[in-house]
């Protein structure tokens, strides 16, 4: 069942993640990202992380990609054919790519990782507790860090984003 | 089949390089960000799975929100400056805002 | 310090102090300036002669020696030092007065032939300086201030040949005398260099004493005789020996006295004189490639004089013979003879020069007075007759003409005679009968050229009547040193043996030095060598009054009575006649190989410096460029190649580079990711 | 708990009244939007404040925030590099007409930079991968939003979307490598990753990849070839004053992160007491030809491409990556002796880094244009400024008696004492042909002359002349009496948890 | 031998007068050109007083070279002291002048030529304030080299002369300035850069005993670097004749090549001083080179002894290329000051073969034949700079006859054309003579083949004055005016020196003859090899 479950998600997440790639329609790349923020998360739950899956469903979906999907309406004409958006140097990057996933692959599979490579027993236990507890203790300079952080890209955002007025 | 570490990396891995493909090729900014936010899921899997496979520690789960996050806040930030360049060049093509060079 | 030897720093010094108040001071002297210089060597001449007469009644040779730069450190346990110091012997004292008189005779003499001179003050500094030089090579003890001196005077006949030097030729003749001097010089320092490496001294007393002791350069007997012939190299040089003879003919350019001063008896006279100390270093293969460098000079310098039409370039010529003979008297062994030659030409060679020089005078006169430009004043073609009208000139020029003819009863014929003499022992010793071949060919060619050029100056008919009125006697200032020459030029002066050099003064107090050569490198021993001279002693005379008087009569038959046509054997030996006249093509040969291969190769590295090396630095920084635009554009090339994986090679081969920074923000990303290929490469 | 918090916070003194100053200055902006006067005293106050707090806390020695952060010597020495640089760009943004222009968005303007000075000062103490990581995007965002701040000039713009795009792309990589090396050693604490490295792994080819894919960002921060390509780009394009800030103190602060990241890492920390402070790598990660590697690529193309360069403010950017190439040579001899050396390098780069763009930004208040051919004739003009910036040329060049030549001659020394002469070559090769390319401003200054025969004067308020001399003084003072300079460094060298 | 005013020493007045100078120039309005011109040429003047005294001071019999007991004049104060922290060592710097027999003559050569400069600048007109400031800037440069026995004061005196120097040419310089200035400066920075190197080389190989703490630490002293025994085992530059020690001497050397300069380093020479004011030609001809050989005898011959050997060849090769090639070149030159130029290329030439004869003779003739060549070379350009001034040409064939139009002037360029020649009874003769004797000795074919160069150097000298001087004057040149007293006063000074020197060598031998004695023992002992005697 796990396995099942695992294979769909991570079917989902490559086969949209693929759409987004490839996809010469945005509007398009822009759904399918949807489906691959879903996808991870799914793998989210999988690994036991099901804070993390809601976070990433609140702030991907919820926040960047709505952010994103903005961005797109903003800066393109949905009717006119400028929506699709094309490709360069793409035999170069095929080239860098796969070299990239040569390498990575062959990462995957020689290294020796830190403890053991067999999947441990699933808990039940939510991590919320101790994601929460953590934030507070050990992370909470990041925590603290994060929220300046947020309230840099408020700003910085709003100035940037902020229309001239015409003189 | 047991479903191992790997498996997730290798899904991390793939997402990854579809990311970096995404970035290195779409002319349009915004699906240059889209490939951008790939790359940092992938990363994010990676510290799940890692954070799950191996001594349970939270730390990498903490990783993994504090890159959300940051993903969020980078994504804000993104926008804008991409709706600015809209205003200044009304393209969002990468290849063509490339005024500053020798 | 012993008393003579202040008299002799007097000698040197007086001169110097003419020149000194002349350069400073001659323009306020204006024309009184010949008269002070003139009364300094007047002093000088009577110094000399006390000196002389003083010297002559002693044995002893008065030496001083002082220290000039101490290193402060020692080799082989010697200190090191550079000591100069001055020496007077029998030598020097007759040096100096031939040396005082000549110049003091030219001072007179250019009273009047350089009266209307532009640089009338700076002539008489000239004469100053140079006489300086002159005398400091004749007292000096060692070969560093005989060095100094020795270019002093290459300095100082620098000024005079170019004394008119708004003439290119003037200011050419200086210039090669220079420098033509300069590689004999060159020679000479690398010689003083063997001597010094090798002996820590350069006085010759120490130098003599330690080969004595049978130290040789690099324990060699090649490098003695190398040290003596590159020595004898600065004579070539100054006493104009073959093969750098070329200067000396055109050195007439200067003002006729000049000619007579440093060509015929100072000069020039100083190579001899260098040999002569050099004597007793020098090893009997030195001797031999010395003595034919003479007979070759003298030879060379013959024929040439006997188809030039330049009354001074005919005397330079001779001049440049007799200076042979004397090396070849040297060379061969004759040393009291080669001297004595020194000494009695320096008499009659200053008499025919000024003797010239008053005839080129008297034309130069008459010429301007008929205001002709064109005819050449010392072109003996347009004189002719002048016997009558300068009959003192005529009958001085006459004596020494005799005497360099080597007539009997002449002082030439005194030291000719024991030259040949010599070279006669010479050939018996060591089988060279070449040398006494040309010896005795050089006599007679001497006495025909001498006679050709006194017949037709001074005989015959004058080719312009109308010039020949206005020719007259010079005056006395002239005319008075050409008296005391031609008194200079009997026999009586220098021994009182008419036939006989052997017997006189000059050979008993200018006797033969002890040689310091080990015994095996020697010459034939001194003595044995005196002993054949006599044996040779008539049978010289007999053959050089013979061949003397070929000459002299071939030149009547041919100038005076007109027997024989000059014209016609001209024609017929055009080509001889044509080698002759362009002295042996000489300067063209020197022109064409060491002028022009020393320019051109100096154009040829000035070029080379230009392009090639200067070329290499911007051609680094071209390079420097070139990587740069590779390096820069190499993104370009390797991204474009890349986006056209196909036209990448193509694309590295040279098409069309582009700009470094495409400007656009993935190109940047894959070459940051191939950048991390290769770190990633290098890692595994 | 809270006490701990309390206790740890008032270990970061100076990055909190930083915070506390950046608020301000936003709340200050919400109420007076027009107000620049306040708005930059209130920053150098700030400022100040937290240089003081700084100087006072100099000697300190320990990790705070369960070991997230470290408040040790060599953070405390770059964090006074990076305050210093910015009390310095905040009153050059107080002379910049570029600025100036931005009256309205000036509250923004402060708090970004102010921001960024927070990030960078977060990055130097961050001895854990995640705060690296944090931090880095910290002050990058605000840089790229700073970068783009005059809105109204295309270039501008252009520079923020390409230092965006870049930057994302670049921490990305490093992200993705941050979660390898994670995956080796099940900690992101820079000690704990330390431990486990020295026990020995079999992973080579994933360490390597990761310790490469972490040099991806780094590279980034400090512009080293060949992660270089955006610096000229959003150098030229940013305003002068971000450049310079991101010339310095960005450069600053990647290179504190990368020499603890690297230092902390990958230092077999059992090795001790090798000659002139040594040391040596965990096996495995011999990541020292890769550095030097990237040093001599770094300086020499920094140089070479230069040397083509009209612009005045794009020749400083490729000067400024071959400067990087300068100090990674320090950090290629990886000992004590070679960081001190960077160190130095870095405040000999501050005064005179900020020098040459504080006067090109003035020069280019007065002349409108960055190009060379703008600079002729400026030496009769403006003689002071031109002497100036010609100093401070001749400093970056690297010839005594100024910083610059200090800088570069520790940066030799500690090569030489390695043995490492040939790199050593290579950079004072470099050295030589960066000096053609500064003396072209200098002799476009002096030697030429202006086509449009302009020669009246160009004037200065006093308040510029005294930033000016503020930064020349310390140039030419420090290339002679670099004592405390040195001693200074060299007490700096020390990190937490490292001898 | 001390001598101290204000009790600051005498050589610290020396070096930094003319920046006292430059600060007083700096600070008068720029209008002000006469005051200008007199606070230089006073400043320099009380220069050039204060070398008199120093050399009337100055002890004949004191070697200097390696020990410290016998330099002259000494100062020594801590610079720079960084307390060891351990793993790095103490960093210590001392501002430490001396002067002994090699320095001498320099000192006072330097001080001399720059109040030469002064005078020779009075027609300046462009911006004149920077001019006497950059040009008093360069005399403390040029100062600090000739006193420095401390290495790293010695590479900052070094590096600051380039700056000035670049600015003299490139702004005051002739139609090709630029490029002439920038060649000139990366030309020179090329050889620094590698000096630094060797520099910091020795640094890490040399260490001392500190006497206030006792511990051993490195050191920039030059004469610490001398003495073998200061070597840490081990350290790059220990032992004797290792490789390392030969690239550091080549590296040292290519630094001073350049500078002296030495074939086929010195093309930016012609340029540099054709392109360069005549006060600037003067100081680069009269000063500039003397640094180059200068260090080799400071630096690079007592540091590396055993390189030096084993080098000796090479470097008289180098000499007799030199003196050789240059004479050549500047035979073909059609450009009087080109023409000055290579002579000095030729000259040098006989400076390096007299060093590396490695005995007396060749050591002390090199050394003197740099002072005469500062004085012979600074007469000849500043004789084409009169000209110049006047008639605004140097082309050589643009002239002739003036000897008769301004025989003032010929007669000095008498002097120094002569003195050029070498001819004896001035200065030149007794330096290239003793160089040709010493290195004769060592070299015997190569010394002989160098002294074709005396001919060569007659031949173009002669043929300049032939084409300059003699011959008919050119009818447009019949307003030129004789020299005035102002360029009689620089020039007769240098006639002075050349023509006593000429005639009482020992005046400089006696300060040079025990120095060059050390030096040349110090060298052919430590590297246990004797050549030669």
């Amino acid at each position: 069942m796990y396995e099942i479950i695992f294979y769909f998600f991570a079917f989902v997440t490559v086969a949209s993640a693929a759409v987004v790639v490839f996809s010469r329609n945005i509007i398009y790349s822009a759904f399918a990202l949807l489906f691959t923020f879903f996808g991870v998360a799914g793998l989210y739950v999988l690994l036991n992380a099901d804070f993390l899956a809601i976070t990433q469903l609140m702030v991907y979906v919820g926040g960047i990609l709505v952010l994103l999907l903005f961005g797109v309406m903003l800066t393109t004409n949905t009717v006119s054919v400028d929506i699709k958006s094309g490709s360069l140097n793409v035999f170069p990057a095929v080239t860098v790519v796969a070299a990239i996933v040569g390498l990575l692959t062959g990462v995957f599979w020689t290294s020796e990782w830190f403890m053991s490579s067999t999947m441990g027993e699933l808990t039940s236990q939510t991590t919320s507790k101790e994601i929460g507890n953590a934030l507070i203790t050990t992370h909470v300079l990041p925590f603290e860090i994060a929220s300046v952080i947020l309230l840099v890209a408020i700003v910085g955002a709003a100035m940037m984003a902020r229309r001239e007025r015409v003189k | 089949m047991t479903i191992t570490l790997t498996h997730f990396l290798l899904i991390s891995a793939i997402l990854f390089s579809l990311g970096m493909y995404a970035v290195l090729t779409r002319r349009n900014a915004i699906m240059v960000l889209m490939g951008v936010e790939l790359i940092l899921n992938s990363a994010n899997i990676n510290f799940l799975a890692f954070s799950r496979f191996g001594d349970m520690n939270i730390e990498g789960q903490m990783a993994a929100i504090f890159v959300i996050i940051l993903a969020a806040a980078e994504a804000a930030i993104a926008l804008a400056i991409v709706l600015n360049i809209y205003k200044r060049f009304h393209t969002v093509n990468v290849d063509e805002i490339s005024f500053l060079k020798d | 310090m012993i008393p003579e030897l202040n008299i002799a720093l007097a000698i040197l010094f007086l001169p110097l102090v003419s020149f000194l108040l002349l350069i400073f001071f001659g323009k306020r002297f204006l024309n009184r300036s010949g008269h002070i210089a003139t009364t300094f060597l007047g002093i000088d001449l009577i110094l000399a002669f006390f000196l002389f007469f003083s010297k002559l009644a002693t044995e002893a040779v008065w030496d001083i020696t002082v220290t000039w730069i101490d290193f402060h450190t020692m080799v082989n346990n010697i200190p090191l030092k550079l000591d100069i110091g001055i020496m007077v012997d029998n030598l020097t004292t007759v040096m100096l007065v031939v040396v005082t008189l000549i110049s003091f005779l030219v001072h007179v003499f250019s009273l009047a032939y350089m009266k209307d001179d532009v640089r009338y003050s700076r002539y008489y500094a000239n004469l100053g300086i140079f006489t300086f030089s002159m005398l400091g090579i004749v007292v000096t003890n060692n070969y560093l201030l005989m060095y100094v001196f020795w270019e002093l005077v290459g300095l100082s006949s620098y000024l005079l040949i170019g004394h008119w030097y708004e003439k290119k030729s003037a200011s050419d003749a200086a210039k090669k005398a220079f420098i033509v001097n300069r590689v004999g010089d060159l020679g000479f320092f690398i010689g003083i260099m063997i001597v010094w490496m090798q002996y820590s001294t350069l006085t010759f007393h120490g130098i003599f004493t330690a080969i004595g002791s049978g130290v040789l350069p690099y324990d060699s007997n090649a490098w003695l005789t190398a040290a003596g012939l590159l020595i004898f190299c600065g004579a070539i040089g100054k006493s104009a020996q073959f093969p750098l003879h070329v200067w000396l003919p055109d050195a007439m350019e200067g003002p006729t006295p000049v000619s007579a001063l440093i060509h015929a008896a100072t000069m020039v006279a100083a190579g001899v004189y260098l040999v002569a100390r050099t004597f007793p270093m020098l090893t009997a293969d030195a001797l031999m490639v010395i003595a034919y460098f003479g007979a070759v000079t003298s030879f060379i310098a013959a024929t040439i004089a006997i188809v030039q039409n330049d009354i001074k370039k005919i005397l330079a010529y001779s001049t440049v013979s007799q200076l042979g003979y004397m090396v070849m008297g040297l060379g061969v062994g004759a040393f009291s003879a080669g001297v004595m030659h020194l000494v009695t030409h320096a008499a009659f060679k200053a008499g025919l020069f000024l003797a010239s020089g008053s005839v080129i005078y008297a034309m130069h006169r008459a010429l301007h007075h008929l205001n002709d430009h064109h005819t050449d004043a010392q072109d003996v073609r347009s004189m002719g007759g002048l016997k009558s009208k300068m009959p003192v000139t005529f009958w001085t020029m006459t004596m020494f003409t005799l005497a360099i003819s080597g007539v009997p009863l002449t002082s030439g014929f005194l030291s000719k005679d024991e030259i040949l003499a010599g070279t006669l022992a010479y050939s018996h010793f060591t089988g060279h009968s070449l040398i006494p071949i040309v010896g005795f060919l050089v006599a007679g060619l001497t006495a025909f050229y001498m006679f050709r050029m006194l017949i037709l100056t001074f005989m015959g008919e004058h080719k312009d009547a109308h010039r020949f009125e206005h020719i007259h006697e010079s005056p006395k200032a002239i005319i008075i040193p050409l008296m005391v020459l031609a008194t200079f030029s009997f026999f009586a002066f220098f021994s009182l043996n008419p036939i006989s050099a052997s017997q006189g003064w000059f050979f008993e107090k200018i006797s033969y030095p002890a040689v310091v050569v080990p015994e095996k490198l020697a010459a034939t021993p001194t003595e044995e060598f005196v002993e054949e001279i006599h044996h040779q002693h008539t049978m010289a005379m007999a053959l050089s009054v013979g061949v003397s008087g070929l000459g002299i009569l071939i030149a009547f038959i041919t100038y005076f009575w007109k027997k024989i046509s000059a014209d016609a054997f001209e024609r017929m030996l055009k080509p001889l006649h044509t080698f002759l006249y362009r002295k042996w093509f000489f300067d063209e040969l020197y022109d064409a190989t060491v002028v022009a291969g020393t320019v051109g190769l100096a154009r040829l590295l000035a070029w080379f410096d230009n392009t090639i090396i200067d070329g290499i630095v911007n051609g680094a920084a071209w390079l420097t460029k070139i990587v740069s635009v590779i390096s820069g554009k190499f993104d370009t090339l390797v991204v474009d190649g890349m986006v056209n994986f196909t036209a990448f090679f193509t694309g590295m081969m040279g098409q069309t580079v582009q700009k470094v920074q495409t400007g656009k923000v993935q190109t940047y990303m894959i070459f940051a990711i191939i950048g991390f290929m290769v770190l990633l490469a290098l890692y595994i | 708990m809270l006490e701990t918090i309390v206790n740890n916070l008032s270990n970061i003194m100076p990055e909190v009244i930083v915070t506390v100053t950046l608020c301000v200055v936003l709340i200050v902006h919400l109420i007076d939007r027009k107000n620049m006067q306040i708005m930059t005293l209130l920053s150098i106050a700030g400022l100040f404040a937290a240089f003081y707090v700084l100087t006072e806390s100099i000697g300190t020695n320990n990790s705070t925030f369960s070991g997230m952060l470290s408040v040790d010597p060599f953070a405390i020495f770059f964090k006074i590099v990076i305050v210093f640089a910015t009390i310095v760009v905040v009153m050059m943004s107080r002379f910049s007409d570029e600025i100036n222009a931005e009256y309205r968005t000036i509250g923004e303007y402060y708090f970004l930079l102010l921001s960024m000075c927070l990030g960078m000062m977060f990055m130097v103490g961050s001895s854990n991968l995640l705060m690296m990581y944090l931090t880095l995007e910290m002050s990058s965002l605000s840089s790229y939003v700073a970068s783009g701040f005059t809105r109204k000039a295309k270039d501008s713009s252009e520079a923020s979307l390409k230092y965006l795009l870049y930057g994302a792309f670049s921490s990305g990589v490093m992200l993705y490598g941050i979660s390898i090396i994670y995956g080796l050693t099940g900690t992101l604490d820079l000690v704990g990753i330390n431990h486990v490295l020295m026990q020995g792994s079999s992973s080579h080819l994933a360490l390597i990849t990761a310790s490469i894919f972490i040099l991806v960002g780094f590279g980034y921060k400090i512009s080293a070839v060949p992660f270089h390509y955006w610096t000229p780009d959003v150098y030229e394009g940013a305003p002068t004053t971000i450049t310079a800030f991101l010339s310095v103190a960005s450069k600053a602060a990647g290179f504190a992160m990368m020499m603890r990241a690297f230092k902390v890492m990958f230092i077999d920390s059992s090795v001790l007491d090798l000659p002139a402070g040594a040391w040596t790598l965990i096996s495995g990660v011999q990541i020292q030809n890769a550095l030097m590697i990237l040093s001599v690529l770094t300086m020499t193309l920094g140089n070479l491409v230069a040397l083509w360069q009209d612009n005045v403010k794009r020749m400083l950017a490729y000067s400024s990556i071959a400067q990087a190439g300068y100090m990674l040579l320090g950090l290629v001899v990886l000992s004590n002796d070679g960081f001190s050396a960077v160190m130095i390098y870095f405040v000999v780069y501050l005064f005179m880094n900020l020098g040459a763009f504080y006067v090109v930004m003035l020069l280019a208040n007065k002349t409108g244009s960055e190009h060379i051919d703008n600079y002729r004739g400026i030496g009769k003009r403006a003689p002071l400024l031109s002497v100036a910036l010609a100093v401070f040329l001749i400093s970056l060049t690297g010839l005594p008696p100024t910083a610059g030549f200090i800088g570069k001659w520790m940066i030799f020394l500690s090569l030489i004492n390695a043995k490492m002469i040939g790199i050593a070559v290579v950079g004072v090769l470099n050295s030589v042909v960066s000096l053609y390319y500064y003396i072209r401003i200098i002799r476009n200054m002096f030697l030429r002359d202006d086509q449009t025969e302009t020669t009246e004067p160009i004037r200065f308020p006093l308040a510029q002349q005294i930033l000016l001399m503020s930064l020349l003084i310390p140039t030419l003072y420090f290339g002679l009496f670099f004592n405390q300079l040195i001693e200074f460094a060299q007490l700096s060298v020390q990190m937490f948890g490292m001898k | 031998m001390e001598l101290n005013i204000l009790n600051i020493g005498v050589l610290t007045w020396l070096t930094f007068l003319p920046i006292i100078g430059m600060v007083v120039v700096l600070l008068l309005p720029k209008e002000q050109k006469t005051a200008i011109r007199w606070t230089s040429l006073v400043f320099t003047l009380l220069q050039v007083v204060l070398a008199c005294m120093v050399f009337a001071k100055f002890d004949r019999s004191l070697a200097g070279v390696n020990s410290a007991e016998t330099m002259q004049f000494k100062e020594l104060f801590s610079w720079i002291n960084v307390i060891s922290t351990g793993w790095f060592g103490s960093i210590k710097i001392d501002y430490f002048l001396g002067i002994d027999g090699i320095s001498m003559p320099m000192v006072f050569l330097t001080a001399l030529i720059s109040c030469i400069a002064v005078i020779s600048s009075w027609s300046i007109e462009k911006s004149i304030k920077g001019y006497f400031a950059l040009l008093l800037l360069l005399d403390t440069g040029m100062m600090g080299v000739f006193v420095s026995l401390d290495f790293f004061l010695f590479y900052v005196f070094w590096e600051v002369m380039l700056l000035p120097m670049y600015f003299l040419i490139g702004v005051w310089g002739g139609p090709r300035r630029e490029y002439a200035a920038i060649k000139f400066f990366l030309y020179t920075l090329l050889g620094s850069v590698l000096l630094l190197l060797a520099m910091l080389a020795l640094y890490f190989s040399v260490s001392v005993i500190d006497p206030a703490t006792g511990e051993k630490i490195h050191t920039f002293n030059m004469l610490a670097m001398m003495n073998p025994a200061n070597y840490d085992a081990g350290s790059i530059l220990s032992g004797v004749s290792t490789t390392w020690r030969y690239l550091a001497y080549i590296a040292i050397f290519i630094g001073f090549a350049i500078k002296v300069p030495i074939f086929p380093f010195h093309t930016w020479l012609p340029d540099a001083h054709v392109e360069a004011p005549t006060a600037i030609s003067v100081i680069l001809a009269g000063v500039l080179l003397k640094m180059g050989t200068y260090g080799l005898m400071r630096i690079g011959f007592p540091i590396f002894p055993d390189a030096a050997m084993h080098y000796l060849y090479p470097l008289a090769f180098l000499g007799f290329v030199n003196i050789i090639y240059g004479a050549l070149c500047a035979m073909a030159q059609k450009d009087f000051k080109k023409l000055i130029a290579y002579s000095s290329v030729s000259h040098m030439g006989i400076v390096i073969l007299g060093m590396a004869a490695m005995n007396t003779q060749g050591m002390v003739g090199g050394m003197l034949q740099m002072f005469n060549h500062g004085t012979i070379t600074a007469m000849l350009f500043l004789i084409v700079g009169v000209i110049y001034d006047r008639a605004h040409t140097r082309g050589l064939d643009d002239f002739g006859g003036l000897m008769n139009k301004m025989p003032k002037y010929s007669g000095v360029m008498m002097i120094a054309f002569f003195a050029a020649i070498g001819l004896p009874g001035l200065s030149g003769f007794i330096s290239e003579a003793f160089s040709f004797l010493g290195a004769f000795q060592t070299f015997r074919w190569l010394t002989i083949a160098s002294a074709f160069g005396i001919v060569l150097t007659a031949g173009y000298m002669l043929w300049t004055l032939q084409r300059v001087f003699l011959g008919t004057l050119p009818e447009k040149w019949n307003d030129l005016t004789d020299i005035n007293g102002r360029e009689l006063a620089m020039l007769i000074p240098l006639a002075i020196i050349t023509i006593v020197l000429g005639i009482f060598p020992n005046l400089m031998l006696d300060v040079m003859n025990v120095s060059a004695n050390t030096l040349v023992d110090l060298v052919k002992g430590s590297a246990g090899v004797v050549t030669g005697n």
